[in-house]
């Protein structure tokens, strides 16, 4: 019923060309295909600026900070958490850095506290981070988090990023992580 | 809503109200801005940057550049000459920067001390490299631990002071380089409070007297102990305050003056800062406007420490290592006007 | 679906339920609407007020900061206002989230609501009039128009915001802000690299500037006697053994020397022959606990070293490589590691325009490496197909300068600042030693039991294409290098033979039969071709046509390495000895 | 001389940062003498990282689309599988990778061959092309979440006077060009970036583009597929496709009695009608106005080229680092009393103002080609829009345009010779 009568073999030519080029370019361009990928932050680039919060698709950003716990100080007088200036160092709102109030402290031992971050408060500024890479050891740092990310085809943070921080890594590798390296090499 | 009511607007209508919505969607989309962040979110030093210029009473004078990468320690004799460590080389110069000598060494030394017999010792993270007065390679102290991260070197005839960050202690070693003392740890008994380092920012030096004395960065503050380990006085200043220090590790560097004044340099905050033999803050060495407009000042996932090392050399000027700059900066203090 | 499409129900008309779906549009629209503006207006106030930039709480902030002591009425105060202005952060974030749902709720059912009015209200298909020919004409041309119309006012607009536009960006030089001193002055005041007429006052490596076998200099001397000393201005020894040749830049000669265990560079006063400094170097990261085996041929301290400026290079059998300074402070050094093949480092450094070249010959991998003078860091390193003894060369041509290697088949050019291979031709075989030299735009390289190629070049359109002129294959080179005048090329072979081929044709213009081999490669010297063999005895003749010996001094101390040429001096390394001729103002 | 100290200075860099980089790291954490152990670093994976299911949902909704379209021709059946495609395709997978921005991936890795596109984004933009070979368009007809969003809200469309559909429907092809021009100049994805429904989906875009695609839905009420239409730069290839389809949509499954009433169907200009008897105008005139056309072809062409090459400093402002640039050399000539967070963020950075400049101009150099090859192409877009015009190709019936044609679907029911034949069909049943 719908079957054309083949009356322009020459429109089969053109057809198999146009199918043969397409289906080509794309099959040289995806040589070796890639896997799928996703969005992180190089903290190594990253210059805290807080658009994350503002950038992202998403409200509140799929960007939360993250904690290296193996290398934090686990400080007293936290520069992640405090105010520059607080009075005191304790969990008194007039004390903390923090917009939303996203970090908790808990006590440990003398002298030492935990900070973890609570991810649904967290918005993603970057503000502890900058804190904590001017007087800590850099163990609060800004990453996107997988199960937030809704992996944008051209991430809208990338874009906006001035550091050129943000950038695609396989999807196994899932994230580009602060750890503690022992031994080997510095890399250059 | 009916359809005779939609079939009587003409045709061109129709045409304009695409084009509208073609022009707005491309207008909008081109004026299309993401809000700034807004300073709730952006962090602020503020006023406590600030330095009243009355209490800067050091003035810059021409900074020595040795022509070595990665410039990160600095040391200086009473006899007159200035060294400086980086990536592979030691230099030595005289104290307007002339270059005395140079001598090749394995690795970056971060921190170095030269002894009064004018042996240099080299800290490279886990071990120490002797270099003999001339240059040749001595020795290598090795054996520190797989822990070992020495932040700090000082030298007397008969010991060395080794800071190590990693394990929170200062070793005593003897010339040779054998243990003879571990000072600062945890001891209730001795009233130790024991040293809180959090950060690879842990410095020793000696004062005029001879008296070793370590910083505590966790308690802001110098602790003085005797060669075996005993404490003999401590002094902490936390504050955000001019007169002590802030963050959650600081000083990062100290050194004494000839006169028993303390140069102590800090970080987060970048200034240098002169207290008396009584502690009592005499004035600003250079506040953090000196350390400023360098090439790298808010790089990336860099800890914003601008200081390698600090020194104070024989006409009691004080040395910053400037990283960012790869140079020493040179201060001076003002004549009394 | 069938029976509904039988029935047709697009075009049946339903009073009662499209009364009923406009009155549920109708709701669902108005409701969309108040909840459209409610969020517009949630995002302004957002915008204009964010709730945590609350004003008031910065103020208290900054007045808890100036009281010296915590004021606990103040804290509490700051604590309230906190805690609401977080709230009402996140209220407002929970508003919008909540008024997006509802909004594409409300949008569903309206327009489900709608299509149900629309189905239910049908417009019958209307037969349109069909348009008559004038009538689609008419239309075409307008279309037509229109198309033309917007194009021209397109292009118009083009140009017109293209000459409005202000470039924007300084050009190079123009008002450039004087910046902060940066690591840019730093390096800057590093010392500038040598340039090509540098090098050419120089004898910076292997087989003179360039290590192509042609000494810079016009005159060398002529006479000299090893027995009496006559013509010896100084005659120095080398603490270590190595086949290295000497180098020389300005007022230092510089030799290398290796056993097994120490690995040293000596810098020997050009005039005076006085040890001015020796270095030991250190072990680098990788250098090998024990030392790798090398045959008798090769050594601990083949490769010849190299001299660029205030840089001195030296490698060694163990693979390390260091670079010193003109008062022997190390500058940097790092082990390279052993090339996995049967003569070890054996190929000699060559250095360019800051970059120093390094043949690394390893079987499996063959590679090239250009390093940077001042730091020791790669800058490039290019894949090589096969391995060899010989040096690099680098030969100036029009368009640029070319790196030439031989290998065990292939005679390959590389560019030197970026590593891309220029031109490849298969030209040798066997276990090459002699390098590579050159006459005019004739590449030259010949091998023992293979064959002597030369290549031509011929540049066009700035492209580089070679093509080999002609081979031969008689009396060829071990180890000694060939060398060139501008129309002969002049081979030593180690059996003592002295050949000179015609750069056209290849034929051979004489031959002449020595009693010693050469294993030192000759130098050409101005009109002069000088060839040390084996025994020590120099032979020098002009670059004639037929053979024409000028003088043959001896030396009496067998002579492997390739003596220097520089200044009317020559610098002759033997084996226990570096030695500096000068001439009688000849 | 100023390229290597550029490289010394970076590697000066490198070793600077290797080495601080290093005490942050190696650094020991405190150990703690109550036992503390610290709690393990939350880091989920994405929930579903394989996009080739996504693919193979593809597929099939391609193939149902034309099954419906050329075999059922059952207008509910494609509405039916529209509202699936937007559920999934757009609020369920939020609607990303769409074909329509997939394109840019291909375009990337077409001009950079460093650049590998990951199997399920080249299945994404390779089948709907395939099928348009084909069968047309059923891409846009069911599947493509951002046509179905906007065919849901066509209820009330009226169709656009065609000369002016006919200069709309250019705009397509300059934003395909710019698209282009942006991923090969490195410049970012620009469908992504304003992509007006994707905001929907996701429930989070900026305020202007949520607003854009607003405005864009409301039209659509009475603008059939405005996007479609006027905007989509994939529409381009897949009109390209479907122009050779083998089996492409027809209006009547039989012959055509010439009722007309399927015009009153299409609110997307895509019926032809059928050319009068009487020729509209003389032969000649004809021939010579298509003659002129062809030997002006060349002329239109190089002016585009010559336009964009001048306009290649406007275009060049896609590209971030004119940008910042242009906004630098504006702080320092004192336009601009403040700094944005992208112009501090670079003075606080190594990079000098003289490299950025100098990378600037690279850029802006890199632009001036491809700016003329943009201009090129659209001044041969237009050439043969004018071409197109100017040859009257004899029509019996009335047609689906195919290129403009969507397969919608929504024709058919106006067709009586359809409905003769469902009547048919049903008794059978």
């Amino acid at each position: 019923m719908t079957s054309d009568p083949n009356r322009f073999p020459r429109r089969d030519f053109i057809r198999a060309a146009a199918a043969l080029g397409v289906g080509g370019a794309v099959w040289k361009a995806a040589a070796p295909a890639g896997g799928a990928t996703v969005w992180q932050i190089d903290p190594e680039k990253c210059v805290q600026c807080g658009q994350c919060a503002t950038h992202c698709v998403l409200n509140p950003s799929a960007v939360k900070c993250v904690h290296s716990y193996e290398i934090c100080g686990y400080c007293d007088l936290c520069g992640g958490y405090l105010q520059p200036g607080a009075k005191d160092r304790d969990t008194g709102a007039e004390n903390e850095l923090c917009p939303v109030s996203a970090i908790k402290r808990t006590y440990i031992e003398d002298p030492f506290f935990q900070y973890t971050i609570d991810e649904d408060l967290c918005v993603g500024c970057g503000k502890c981070v900058k804190g904590c890479a001017l007087f800590g050891n850099g163990s609060l740092y800004l990453q996107v988090k997988q199960d937030l990310c809704v992996h944008c085809n051209e991430c809208a943070i990338a874009r906006a990023c001035p550091a050129d921080a943000f950038r695609r890594i396989p999807a196994e590798q899932g994230y580009l992580l602060k750890t503690r390296r022992q031994g080997g090499p510095a890399q250059e | 809503m009916s359809g005779e009511g939609t079939g009587r607007i003409p045709p061109w209508m129709w045409a304009l109200a695409a084009v509208a919505t073609v022009g707005g969607v491309a207008l909008l989309a081109s004026r299309d801005r993401r809000p700034e962040p807004p300073q709730s979110f952006r962090y602020e030093m503020g006023d406590l940057e600030r330095v009243d210029p009355a209490s800067v009473i050091f003035s810059e004078t021409a900074p020595i550049e040795p022509e070595i990468l990665a410039l990160h320690a600095v040391a200086a004799t009473p006899d007159g000459r200035i060294y400086a460590a980086g990536e592979g080389a030691v230099a030595v110069c005289d104290l307007d920067g002339a270059l005395l000598g140079r001598y090749a060494v394995m690795g970056t030394p971060t921190c170095m001390a030269v002894a009064p017999d004018g042996e240099i010792l080299l800290g490279m993270t886990d071990r120490i490299a002797v270099i003999e007065a001339g240059g040749a390679p001595k020795a290598d102290w090795t054996g520190l631990g797989d822990q070992a991260h020495v932040t700090a070197i000082v030298a007397d005839a008969e010991h060395v002071y080794v800071a190590d960050a990693g394990n929170r202690v200062v070793l005593c070693l003897d010339r040779q380089g054998n243990p003879m003392a571990r000072i600062g740890e945890e001891d209730a008994a001795k009233d130790i409070p024991g040293l809180i380092v959090p950060s690879p920012y842990f410095d020793v030096a000696l004062d005029d007297g001879g008296a070793l004395w370590a910083v505590n960065p966790g308690r802001h503050g110098l602790e003085s102990y005797r060669p075996n380990g005993e404490l003999i006085t401590a002094w902490y200043r936390p504050s955000m305050e001019i007169d002590g220090f802030c963050g959650c590790c600081n000083p990062c560097h100290v050194a004494f003056r000839p006169d028993g004044t303390l140069v102590t340099a800090e970080k987060g905050i970048a200034r240098v800062k002169l207290y008396s033999v009584e502690r009592k803050l005499l004035g600003v060495v250079a506040g953090p406007e000196a350390f400023r407009g360098g090439p790298t000042e808010a790089f990336s996932g860099d800890l914003h420490v601008p200081f390698g090392d600090l020194a104070v050399d024989a006409r009691g000027r004080v040395l910053v290592i400037d990283v960012n700059r790869n140079a020493i900066r040179v201060f001076e203090e003002k004549e009394p006007a | 679906m069938l029976k509904s499409k039988a029935k047709k129900p697009e075009f049946v008309a339903d009073r009662a339920a499209r009364r009923i779906a406009v009155g549920v549009a109708a709701v669902s629209g108005l409701f969309s609407l108040v909840v459209c503006v409610l969020l517009i207006a949630n995002y302004v106030q957002v915008r204009a007020a964010d709730p945590l930039d609350n004003p008031e709480l910065l103020r208290l902030r900054e007045r808890l900061s100036a009281s010296p002591e915590a004021d606990e009425a103040l804290v509490e105060e700051i604590r309230a206002l906190d805690l609401l202005s977080r709230k009402a952060f996140f209220t407002s974030q929970a508003h919008l989230r909540m008024g997006g749902r509802l909004l594409l709720i409300g949008a569903a059912v309206f327009l489900i609501a709608f299509r149900l009015a629309a189905r239910w209200n049908p417009r019958l298909p209307a037969r349109q009039a069909g348009t008559d020919a004038p009538a689609q004409r008419r239309a075409i041309a307008r279309t037509r128009e229109l198309v033309s119309g917007i194009a021209v006012i397109l292009v118009l607009a083009a140009l017109t915001a293209a000459y409005m536009t202000p470039t924007g960006i300084p050009a190079p030089g123009e008002a450039a802000p004087p910046d902060t001193p940066g690591p840019d002055a730093v390096a800057e005041s590093v010392m500038p690299y040598p340039s090509w007429e540098d090098m050419l006052a120089q004898w910076p490596s292997f087989r003179g500037p360039g290590g192509f076998g042609v000494a810079p200099c016009a005159t060398a001397p002529t006479a000299w006697d090893g027995d009496t000393g006559a013509g010896i201005r100084w005659k120095a020894e080398v603490p270590l053994p190595g086949f290295n040749s000497p180098v020389a830049w300005d007022d230092r000669v510089y030799v290398s020397g290796a056993t097994d265990t120490i690995r040293e560079v000596f810098c020997f006063d050009a005039d005076t022959g006085e040890l001015r400094w020796r270095q030991a170097l250190p072990a680098f990261p990788g250098t090998p606990g024990t030392p790798p085996d090398v045959t008798e041929d090769t050594g601990y301290a083949a490769p010849t070293m190299a001299v660029h400026g205030p840089w001195a290079f030296a490698l060694f059998g163990t693979g390390d490589l260091a670079c010193f300074d003109v008062d022997g402070a190390l500058v940097w050094g790092r082990n390279i590691g052993v090339p996995d093949n049967h003569y070890g480092h054996s190929s000699s450094l060559i250095a360019l325009d800051g970059e120093l070249f390094v043949q690394f010959d390893d079987k499996k991998q063959p590679r090239l490496l250009a390093l940077d003078v001042a730091t020791g860091n790669e800058v490039w390193v290019a894949q090589r197909s096969r391995i060899s003894w010989a040096s690099p060369a680098l030969m100036p041509t029009e368009s640029g300068f070319q790196l030439i290697l031989a290998s065990e088949l292939d005679v390959d050019a590389y560019r030197p600042d970026t590593g891309a291979l220029l031109w490849t031709e298969e030209g040798l075989d066997g276990e090459v030693a002699p390098s590579p030299t050159f006459s005019g735009s004739t590449v030259f390289v010949a091998n023992e039991y293979a064959m002597a190629t030369a290549i031509r070049l011929d540049t066009v359109d700035g492209a580089v294409q070679s093509e080999i002129a002609w081979q031969w294959e008689d009396s060829l080179p071990e180890v000694a290098s060939p060398t060139s005048s501008a129309d002969y090329f002049y081979i030593a072979t180690s059996m003592g033979e002295i050949v000179c081929l015609d750069v056209a044709s290849g034929e051979p213009e004489w031959a002449q039969e020595f009693e010693q081999g050469f294993y030192s490669s000759p130098i050409r010297v101005g009109d002069r071709i000088y060839a040390a063999d084996l025994k020590g005895t120099t032979h020098i003749f002009t670059t004639g046509a037929a053979f024409e010996s000028i003088a043959e001094p001896r030396l009496g101390e067998p002579v492997y390495a390739t003596p220097g040429y520089f200044a009317n001096r020559i610098y002759l390394r033997t084996e226990q000895h570096l030695m500096c001729i000068e001439g009688n103002g000849e | 001389m100023t390229g290597r100290t550029r490289i010394l200075a970076g590697l000066a860099v490198l070793i600077l940062l290797a080495a601080r980089g290093w005490a942050e790291f190696r650094f020991p954490m405190p150990e703690f003498e109550s036992g503390y152990e610290q709690p393990e670093l939350h880091t989920p994976l994405p929930g579903r990282t394989n996009d080739l299911v996504d693919a193979a949902v593809l597929a099939a909704a391609l193939a149902i689309a034309a099954w419906l379209v050329l075999r059922r021709r059952s207008r509910p059946g494609v509405f039916t599988l529209t509202a699936f495609s937007l559920i999934y395709f757009g609020f369920w997978r939020e609607g990303c990778v769409c074909p329509v921005g997939s394109l840019q991936n291909v375009a990337e890795a077409v001009l950079d061959p460093g650049v590998a596109v990951p199997a399920a984004i080249m299945w994404f933009f390779l089948l709907p092309l395939l099928f348009a070979l084909f069968f047309g368009r059923v891409f846009c007809a069911a599947v493509c979440p951002l046509g179905a969003i906007q065919e849901v809200v066509a209820v009330r469309p009226v169709p656009v006077p065609r000369a002016a559909d006919q200069v709309l429907r250019l705009i397509p092809y300059a934003y395909l060009g710019v698209t282009v021009l942006g991923v090969a100049t490195g410049s970012g994805y620009l469908i992504c970036r304003y992509d007006p429904f994707v905001g929907f989906f996701r429930q989070g875009a900026s305020f202007n583009l949520v607003l854009a695609g607003g405005l864009l839905l409301v039209a659509g009420m009475f603008i059939g597929r405005p996007y479609c239409r006027y905007l989509c730069p994939y529409g381009v290839l897949l009109g390209w496709m479907s122009r050779f389809a083998k089996w492409p949509p027809r209006i009547t499954p039989g012959e055509c009695i010439q009722c007309a009433l399927c015009t009153d169907a299409c609110p997307y200009g895509a019926i032809n009608e059928p050319t009068p008897d009487t020729p509209p105008e003389p032969r000649r005139q004809g021939v010579r106005r298509l003659a002129i056309l062809l030997l002006l072809t060349p002329v239109i062409v190089a002016v585009g080229g010559a336009t964009g090459l001048a306009s290649h400093a406007v275009l060049a402002r896609l590209h971030p680092t004119i940008r910042l640039a242009e906004r630098i050399a504006a702080e320092d000539a004192g336009d601009f009393a403040e700094m944005t967070i992208e112009s501090e963020t670079f003075r606080a950075s190594r990079t000098t103002t003289a490299e950025l400049y100098e990378e600037a101009r690279r850029v802006r150099a890199d632009f001036k080609g491809k700016s003329a090859w943009l201009g090129a192409f659209l001044g041969l877009v237009i050439a043969c829009r004018l071409i197109a015009l100017a040859v009257v190709r004899k029509r019996e019936d009335y047609e689906a345009d195919r290129v403009a044609c969507v397969a919608c679907a929504r024709c058919f029911p106006y067709c009586p010779v359809e409905n003769k034949d469902a009547q048919v069909e049903s008794q059978e049943t």
